[in-house]
């Protein structure tokens, strides 16, 4: 037998061959002394080109490299969200402790290296790939997490991430074998097929291989009860790459979960449907009452992750491609909702001996109001009232569930919100209807006022490379809840990639 | 100017004087709200004479006119003009109204010389004498509920007119609600007639009303009866009546205005202008007839043994509200309306002269401690007593004919009916007693302190008022009528006033005389020939005899009186020991503020109670924190649940795969 | 012109964020005050006997989701944006007359919150409709949470906003799932639209109308609020700032109530059949539930609150008698309502400033110093008792009547809420205004005559009152006519004349 | 011999290692646990692979290799972090983020 | 033959993962973790996958398990006390290990997969044999190949990153 090189359409690989070609670029600039400074330069450039490489490809369709990967509109849209993050998590990054002792080159390195992984992800449609991609995504974010070496909670989270996560991973693992061997192929649509035969519809060997992939994607997508880590690893992990992983991780995790569940499952839609829509309420449950009465507002941001990730479970449950189209939606506004709190959570780190603790907003509403607004703009939006793009989000959610036949989903998704309002608008009371100004703590009690306390920058709410990405992300959580059209037009795309 | 024209004038310069009052009160001069105000009501009286006189122009059964300004509330099948109706006894209601108002005004201008609210009173007043010609000429339902109303936030607001008083705005309040209730009969009765005959006007409802019901017949009775309710609110019959009394915290006009004069007449009105439906529900009439029986026995016991001067008086009132109910009910239209107009002079007039004896009291109103005003104050003595002749019937008087005329009726009208015709004699025997009781206890005798100054000095006794009901000192402040008292016998307007009536209560019975003339009858006969009951005609004869024995009990009465309290003394304290548990009956008005207490009034509050301290904070607030504890308590398990160990996370991920893969197992199974 | 309504309010409190704060007041004034022009521009302009919409804006909004941005006026909305436009002119005049802290922000959300309940009032899209509904609350959320007084015996004011927000959030998330749910159902596949009047046209099978209609009526009965869907309301009133409380419930309550008319009756015409008894129980337990709170309170805001969860049964239960006079009454008294509990609240803000106390007991004897507030106070308290004479009555007159002719027994349960207004009504006047003064006034504050900033907001409030007094016609026949199309739409042109025989 | 041995074989090694995890508390062996969860996979991935008589199998055990190589490494990298910053290495007392 | 080379490997296999789960000190465990590691390799011989199980002795048995030996031997290899702070974990965790095989056993045993029940199909002696995973790898599997590189250097860089010294402010 002779080698015969496979085909390679460059033109649809070219993303990733730019970001793998960064993270080699990036982790010279680490070696390379007098480039130390540029990697974060080095890294938006990088993210901008892949973007606009992805977006050239747009509206395209093609399976990559026999198959292993396929670049569609839906992988495109989710790549776009994963780099829009990347992008805010480097802005952020600037001056971010974690970053300059693990070395500015090596952590943006290992960003794009998490980025190329969800990138691969979101084209996965092979378990080959789909595995080595999955895990590209995770090892670097652990590495990340742990990143502010000098904090016992980062290292702890990192701990707790990677000794979970492999776990998730080795559960995944093991379901993807169960599937090969029910169809024996690898590839989405060869397994689609193989267990499509007749017999083996509700067979048990393909059914416990769907419950522990199901498993795998449910963790990295942090649905109850598989969502432990979420919050303790959002809480120790430095502040960007918490923003970064809080959606990016969903975004590109929701993506392969829509394409495995949606291409390759669809013959067994019948038996993980009502499974899925189970956890998808117990994680809106669960979420929404673990947030309640968090002081970290890092910690109540992951529960909410938890139920946010409920929701948007909701879309793929349905497999329909409105419901996809929403879920893509749902990302998108997402991470504008997240990145603006986030932004704000940042800044009031550097700036205040609180942490991230909800003392740290006091009153912030009097003293900063261009930090009090994104805020609370971004509460707002992840509470889904009206006008904002979270609003938008929801409505399309209940549109795709009601016509999937699941409005007790939407039900629930609607009590959620109400249980969700306690905690956000908590926040929003802490900045608007507080006087601030609380002294600093006596005792080392809270996050990093401890010895090994990072830097007080008492004016970092000011610095653009925070304000500018809090604000543009309330501007646009705004004006796509006032004209959400192109944004809904680009989910349907995305949507219309699968069906 | 047609007959309608007029009449809206009539209700026109009252309001103008109101509004014109209200708005000026800070830069009218006082005096000048008084003229104001009188002549307001004076015009008004004018009109209502032209109204008179162009109905009279007109040929008898053309007697009736409506007209409307405009489309007051009409839609979805409604059709509610703001329209008057003008006939024979709205005009009649009119004159008597307007011209016992003007009279009352001008006693007021005086009265209140010295009072800080002159102002709002006269704007008030006004007001009230408005509001009861737009009940008198509504020309439909929803506006005579509407003038109803009026009628009685009028009274309210006069009643605690000194509204620092806690006894008046508590009365006010009693007065006020009373009065709603009986609204509330009306708009019922309203929407029955609507249901049944789909209209509210006058004129469409008496044509349609004989068409559309059969005698009797429950829905018919049931539109009466609720009318009733709002006639018995209003005239102070059983057992709405309670407001009554307790109104005389007000200033004595308002006394006489309100709850002698005019309102308390309302139902009687009511009943007259409605009689086409009491006709088709004789059943309904009779009840009415009854409780107006009842009411007048009672209120006559009750006036028997009343320390408090006005109280008495208006304790007459009812009774006599009484006579005047029976009247309509029975048939005796014009006899009813012509005891109305006599009444009306008669006890406006005793008001007035009760109100100088109290002025010269310093405002104790307490009979006990009155004595001697006989040769104190001469001419509010006359008035006292011609008031009083007229009152207890004593022949000649106005009181003697119109009384007896409705007793004449019932008795021409046979039957059961002739009950109203004993008792009703009775009832004048206790008329004559506690009117003449009243007299002598205060016109004779040893002049009180009081009276020896006004005798000696000619001065009224400069005294701190107080409230004699609670003993708390008047504030002045709201012009509680200052240290100065004003008695008629020095001061011009009242006397004009009180003499105008005190004519009118000797001869106004001159004009209705068995046999010699029957200008109200007449006058009235267009509106009711239509009636059945309009046939029955007592024989002249029979007339003369009912006159006869009404003279006679009269003067027994008198007889009576003036043997308990100026011969004997000493019995009256005998009977009240002989007759212990009668008299603290009597003495506690029969405890009917006591019942109304223990059937509405506790309960309401009881419940209020329970809403506010057991069912808001139990159960309403138990709803919302109930599930709010809930929530949170969820939350706690979930906050106990992550322990921050990694292995119980590993160990509930894995327990979620078992979970999740058993599922999928007994799903392929 | 419906447009310029909808978005004047707004486009003036973003435009006065850029003015010193001391003008910020004034300007929003003005730009309630050209709200008003517009509202009473757009009345001149409505046609009483056109049937259905005037007015109408119609453009896509979001195609993708079938969500349209359509606007419309018609008999039963005019008068509730003339009546919003008047009473925040009311309230933000009175808020400009006195120092705000933030007045920026203040101000900002006086006006957003004008702009989304006139939206509601607007909206002839069902999401539209849900959309502005929900959204009147964020703006009344800060209202009260920044602006509010926290009590030392209760919960703070974000507390108690808290509570309100998701209180009535409850329902109107509940109602977007019935929303969406409903224009799913009908689409049956077909594109989606939520434009109300195509899904009036053949509403959706009884047994969806069921849930859906609970949905809907969940968030108008807790808005209102109605009985026992009422605990939000005691803390939340005693916590919000009154010149705000004055505009929230004289507006926002109706929109409930209206909620049933444009949308339940003819959307969900079965169920509403089906339901009419259980929510009529609801609304006379509000009446009597609402009205025997009110006269055990003595914190005069509550009974106010009280009071018009008592007015708020009256209306629901005129709805309900699915009847042309009902529903006309109804209207007309959402209106006097509105016209009748702001003035009282922003009185009752008054007499706090004399009294230096909101408790009856702390009250009293204040007519004497203050003739004219106690006239003006005495008109709108006779109003809120619908005295005979007052529009009220004649609402309350309708209502009943409607509901006398529909569901005699109701209507004799129902009147009785009306004896209990006149006594819960006076007894705040007298306690107020009559009587010795408490001696507890007696701590510096003198009770003083009507200021001429207060008189400036109240006596054109009253002069309201009293012209609808005098020519409630007015209301009456420019609703009548959509009112009858809404009755219909339930069951039928009704028996052809009201009278029996 | 026929696969279903294999593979019930390498679920009792899954089994075996995720018990391991949760009783086991330093990190070194929970990363070995971990190792043999990993394993386990290969080896049903391998006999599946025989089983259905194509290689793909194996390729996924060779890159699964691989993969958890990596894993091994990060995580003793972050072990050896740990120990630096001298906190015990034993995952109950990192429990300092919770609740 | 087949079957004795199978029970064997399977018990060496089963014994290694239980002593890595049972001993005391990590160092042993390592060691039995080594155990494992060469049975596996046996079992996957049997299942001819020759390349596999190569690598599986060079990789881990070389590389890897010497990782752990340096670091074990580094950090020091203390017994774990017997204490169990976390309440129920002692009880609950075998209990759903058991759990877990019993499911698993089930869809395996219970699967009407038929070539379950087979040794599979004959395959040709390339079955397995480097240059057949080769030609995979390059071919079919090009991305993973090309990724999984990538991935460790990524990792590499981590090691480095979290275990040098130069985590500034560290004791070291």
């Amino acid at each position: 037998m002779n080698f015969v090189a496979p085909d390679i359409d460059y033109a649809g690989l070219s993303p990733v061959i730019a970001l793998t070609a960064s993270v080699c670029i990036v982790l010279m600039s680490a070696v390379i002394g007098p480039l130390r400074r540029t990697a974060p330069g080095l890294t938006l450039v990088a993210l901008a080109t892949t973007a606009g490489l992805l977006i050239w490809q747009w509206g395209e369709p093609t399976d990559l490299v026999s198959g292993a990967l396929r670049i569609d509109d839906l992988a495109i849209a989710i790549s776009l969200v994963v780099l829009l993050m990347a992008g805010a998590c480097v802005s952020l990054s600037i001056r971010e402790p974690a970053a300059e002792q693990v070395g500015s080159g090596e952590y943006h390195a290992l960003l794009l290296g998490s980025v190329l992984g969800m990138v691969l992800l979101a084209q996965a449609q092979n378990l080959v790939s789909f595995f080595v991609a999955i895990e590209t995504l995770s090892i670097p974010l652990y590495i990340l997490c742990a990143g502010n070496l000098r904090r016992e909670k980062s290292l702890e989270s990192g701990l707790k991430y990677l000794i979970v996560g492999s776990l998730g991973s080795a559960t995944l693992l093991y379901g993807m074998a169960f599937l090969y061997g029910g169809s024996g192929s690898t590839d989405f649509a060869g397994i689609a097929t193989g267990i499509g035969k007749e017999g083996l519809v509700g067979d048990p060997l393909v059914l416990v291989g769907i419950a522990l992939v199901a498993v795998g994607l449910a963790f990295k997508t942090s649905i109850a009860p598989f969502h432990q880590w979420t919050p303790d690893v959002y809480e120790g992990a430095p502040t960007p790459v918490t923003a970064f992983m809080a959606v990016a991780t969903k975004a590109a995790a929701f993506a392969v979960f829509v394409r495995f569940f949606e291409v390759a499952l669809l013959p067994q839609v019948d038996e993980w449907q009502p499974a899925l829509a189970v956890l998808a309420a117990a994680s809106i449950v669960i979420g929404n009452v673990g947030a309640l009465g968090q002081d970290s507002l890092k910690r109540m941001l992951g529960y909410s992750g938890v139920a946010q990730a409920g929701y948007i479970l909701g879309g793929l449950v349905v497999a329909s491609e409105a419901g996809v189209s929403a879920l893509v939606f749902y990302l998108a506004g997402y991470a504008t909702m997240n990145l603006a709190a986030f932004a704000v959570v940042v800044a009031r780190e550097r700036e205040t001996p609180f942490g991230d603790d909800i003392r740290a907003v006091r009153g912030l509403g009097q003293e900063r109001p261009l930090l009090a607004w994104p805020l609370t703009i971004s509460m707002l939006a992840l509470a889904g009232l009206p006008a904002t793009v979270g609003f938008i989000g929801k409505l399309y959610l209940i549109e795709a569930l009601v016509a999937g036949d699941y409005t007790w989903l939407a039900v629930f998704i609607a009590v959620g919100t109400m249980i969700s309002l306690a905690y956000y608008l908590r926040v929003v009371a802490a900045m608007w209807m507080r006087p601030g100004g609380e002294a600093a703590p006596a005792a080392p009690a809270i996050a990093g006022a401890s010895p090994e306390a990072d830097p007080v920058d008492p004016d970092a709410g000011r610095r653009p490379y925070l304000a500018i990405p809090a604000l543009l992300a309330a501007a646009a959580t705004v004006f796509f809840g006032i004209l959400p059209q192109p944004l809904v037009e680009f989910a349907e795309k995305a949507g219309a990639a699968l069906f | 100017m047609s007959a309608t024209a007029w009449a809206w004038l009539v209700l026109l310069f009252p309001l103008l004087g109101s509004i014109t009052i209200g708005l000026g009160f800070r830069v009218l001069p006082e005096r000048a709200a008084g003229a104001i105000g009188t002549a307001a009501i004076a015009l008004s009286f004018a009109c209502g004479i032209a109204t008179l006189l162009t109905l009279l122009g007109e040929d008898p059964e053309a007697r009736h006119h409506a007209s409307s300004l405009w489309d007051y509330a009409s839609a979805a099948g409604l059709d509610i003009k703001l329209g008057i109706f003008v006939d024979p006894l709205s005009v009649f209601m009119v004159l008597v109204v307007t011209g016992v108002s003007t009279l009352i005004h001008l006693y007021s201008f005086g009265y209140m010389g010295s009072d800080r609210g002159y102002r709002r009173f006269f704007s008030y007043l006004n007001f009230f004498v408005f509001s009861m010609l737009l009940l008198v000429l509504a020309g439909n339902f929803v506006l005579l509920t509407v003038g109803w109303a009026f009628v009685g936030f009028a009274s309210y607001a006069l009643i605690s007119f000194w509204y620092r008083r806690t006894t008046a705005t508590g009365a006010g309040m009693k007065a006020f609600v009373i009065n709603v209730v009986g609204d509330i009969g009306l708009v019922l009765a309203a929407f029955l007639i609507f249901r049944e005959l789909g209209t509210f006007d006058y004129e469409a409802v008496f044509t349609k009303a004989p068409e559309v019901f059969a005698v009797n017949e429950w829905t018919i009775t049931a539109i009466c009866l609720l009318l009733l309710l709002g006639a018995f609110a209003k005239s102070a019959q059983l057992p709405l009546h309670t407001w009554l009394p307790d109104a005389m915290e007000g200033p004595t006009p308002v006394s006489a205005l309100i709850h002698a004069a005019t309102m308390v007449t309302a139902g009687v009105y009511l009943i007259a202008r409605t009689h086409v439906l009491f006709d088709l529900a004789p059943t309904a009439a009779d009840v009415a007839a009854f409780i107006g029986l009842a009411t007048l026995l009672v209120a006559g016991t009750i006036a028997l043994v009343m320390t408090d001067l006005k109280r008495a008086i208006a304790y007459s009132t009812m009774s006599q509200i009484g006579y005047m109910v029976v009247g309509v009910s029975i048939g005796a239209f014009s006899a009813g309306m012509f005891h109305l107009m006599t009444h009306a002079f008669f006890k406006a007039l005793l008001f007035m002269a009760a109100g100088s004896i109290i002025a010269a009291m310093a405002n104790r109103q307490d009979i006990d401690e009155m004595s001697g005003f006989g040769r104190a104050m001469r001419f509010t003595s006359a008035m006292l007593l011609i008031g009083g002749l007229a009152l207890a019937a004593f022949p000649g008087t106005s009181g003697f004919f119109s009384k007896d005329e409705i007793l004449a009726y019932a008795e021409a009208r046979g039957g059961m009916y002739v009950i109203f015709t004993v008792l009703g004699y009775v009832g004048a025997l206790l008329t004559a007693i506690y009117t003449f009781r009243l007299v002598f206890r205060i016109l004779p005798g040893v002049p009180c302190k009081e009276a020896q100054e006004l005798i000696e000095t000619g001065h009224v006794v400069h005294a701190e008022p107080e409230n004699p009901a609670t003993g708390e000192v008047e504030d002045t402040d709201v012009g509680f009528p200052g240290s100065e008292h004003h008695i008629a016998d020095q001061n011009g307007p009242m006397k004009v006033a009180m003499g105008v009536l005190g004519f009118l209560a000797l001869v106004g019975g001159l004009v209705q005389i068995p046999g010699v003339d029957d200008a109200i009858g007449a006058f009235l006969e267009p509106v009711f020939h239509d009636s059945p009951l309009a046939e029955v005609h007592p024989t002249v004869g029979a007339e003369w005899a009912g006159l006869g024995i009404g003279g006679a009990i009269s003067i027994l009465g008198i007889f009576i009186a003036y043997f308990f309290y100026v011969a004997q003394p000493a019995t009256p304290a005998i009977l009240i020991q002989r007759l212990r548990p009668i008299y603290t009956l009597f003495v506690n008005k029969w405890y009917f503020d006591e019942l109304i207490d223990f059937l509405v009034v506790r309960p309401a509050l009881a419940i209020g109670r329970f809403a506010n301290r057991t069912f808001e904070r139990f159960v309403v607030d138990g709803l919302v924190n109930g599930t709010a504890e809930t929530v949170r308590g969820a939350g706690g398990i979930v906050r106990l649940v992550q322990s921050g160990f990694v292995r119980s996370y590993a160990l509930l991920l894995i327990a979620g795969f078992a979970g999740l893969a058993l599922y999928f197992l007994l799903a392929s199974s | 012109m419906t447009n310029s309504l909808l978005w004047t309010p707004l486009a003036f409190g973003l435009i006065g964020l850029l003015l010193p704060a001391r003008l910020t007041g004034w300007w929003a004034t003005l730009g309630t005050a050209v709200t008003v022009v517009l509202a009473v521009v757009l009345l001149a302009g409505f046609d009483s006997g056109a049937a259905g919409l005037q007015d109408t804006v119609e453009a896509e909004w979001i195609p993708g989701l079938g969500v349209d941005y359509s606007l419309g006026v018609d008999g039963l909305n005019v008068f509730l944006l003339l009546l919003t436009a008047v009473l925040w002119l009311g309230g933000t005049a009175f808020a400009a007359f006195r120092e705000q802290e933030r007045p920026h922000l203040f101000f900002l959300m006086m006006l957003l919150g004008e702009t989304a309940t006139l939206g509601a009032f607007l909206a002839q899209d069902l999401l539209l409709f849900v959309l502005f509904f929900d959204l009147m609350l964020v703006p009344f959320y800060f209202l009260f949470g920044a602006w509010g007084t926290d009590r030392p015996d209760g919960p703070t004011a974000s507390a108690a906003t808290l509570k309100m927000i998701v209180y009535t959030l409850v329902g109107s998330l509940l109602m977007l799932v019935a929303a969406i749910a409903t224009a799913i159902i009908a689409a049956d596949g077909g594109t989606i639209t939520f434009s109300i009047a195509e899904l009036a046209q053949d509403p959706i099978g009884e047994g969806s109308q069921r849930w859906i209609f609970w949905f809907f009526a969940a968030a108008f009965l807790v808005k209102m609020p109605a009985f026992l869907l009422h605990g939000w309301m005691p803390d939340a009133y005693r916590a919000a700032p009154l010149p705000v409380l004055a505009i929230f419930s004289g507006v926002l309550a109706k929109v409930g109530a209206y909620g049933f008319l444009r949308v339940v009756l003819p959307v969900f015409p079965d169920a509403t059949v089906e339901f009419q008894e259980v929510v009529l129980v609801i609304a006379l337990a509000s009446i009597l539930y609402g009205s025997v709170m009110a006269f055990t309170q003595t914190n005069v805001r509550l009974i106010a609150g009280y009071s018009s969860i008592a007015q708020l049964g009256f209306i629901t239960a005129g709805i309900f008698a699915l009847r042309a006079d009902g529903a006309d009454g109804a209207i007309l008294q959402m209106v006097n309502h509105g016209l009748v509990v702001a003035p009282l609240l922003i009185i009752v803000a008054v007499l706090a400033e004399r009294s230096g106390s909101e408790d009856l007991r702390e009250m009293g004897g204040m007519a004497t110093r203050a003739p004219v507030l106690a006239a003006l106070f005495l008109i709108v308290t006779l109003a809120t008792l619908a005295m005979p004479g007052s529009a009220n009555f004649i609402g309350e007159f309708y209502i009943l009547n409607g509901l006398f002719q529909a569901k005699i027994v109701f209507a004799f349960v129902a009147i009785v809420g009306v004896a209990m207004s006149a006594y819960y009504a006076l007894r705040l006047y007298q306690r107020t205004m009559h009587n010795r003064p408490a001696p507890q006034q007696n701590k510096g504050i003198v009770s003083r005559e009507l200021g001429w900033r207060d008189g400036i907001v109240l006596v054109p409030l009253v002069a309201c009152i009293l012209g609808l007094a005098l020519y409630p016609q007015l209301v009456l026949k420019r609703t009548d006519r959509s009112v009858q199309e809404r009755i219909e739409a339930v069951h039928g042109p009704p028996p052809g004349d009201l009278v029996k025989r | 011999m026929s696969i279903e041995w294999y593979i019930v074989l390498s679920s009792l090694l899954f089994a075996t290692g995720a018990i391991g995890i949760l009783i086991r508390r330093s990190p070194v062996v929970i990363l070995l646990c971990l190792e043999l969860m990993l394993n386990a996979g290969n080896l049903a991935l391998i006999a599946f692979s025989r089983m259905v008589g194509n290689q793909e199998g194996q390729v996924f055990a060779l890159i699964v290799m691989v993969v958890a190589a990596c894993e091994v490494v990060v995580g003793l990298g972050l072990i050896v972090a740990i120990f630096r910053r001298k906190l015990p290495l034993d995952v109950d007392e990192l429990t300092e983020l919770r609740g | 033959m087949e079957e004795v080379l199978f029970f064997a490997a399977a018990i060496g296999a089963l014994g290694g993962a239980i002593g890595v789960v049972a001993m005391r000190n990590p160092f042993y465990s390592v060691l039995a973790l080594i155990v494992h590691l060469f049975s596996l390799a046996v079992l996957f011989l049997l299942l001819s996958s020759a390349f596999l199980a190569a690598a599986q002795v060079v990789v881990y048995a070389g590389a890897v398990m010497v990782l752990y030996v340096f670091v074990v031997a580094y950090v020091g290899g203390d017994h774990e006390s017997a204490w169990e702070p976390i309440p129920g974990q002692r009880f609950l965790a075998p209990l759903l290990g058991i759990a877990l095989f019993v499911e698993l056993a089930i869809a395996v045993l219970g699967s009407s997969l038929l070539a379950l029940g087979t040794d599979g199909p004959d395959v040709g002696p390339g079955f397995g044999d480097p240059a057949a995973i080769g030609y995979l790898l390059l071919e079919r599997f090009l991305v993973a190949f090309e990724a999984s590189s990538i991935l460790l250097l990524l990792a590499a860089v981590g090691a480095v990153v979290l275990a040098s010294r130069r985590a500034p402010g560290g004791p070291a």
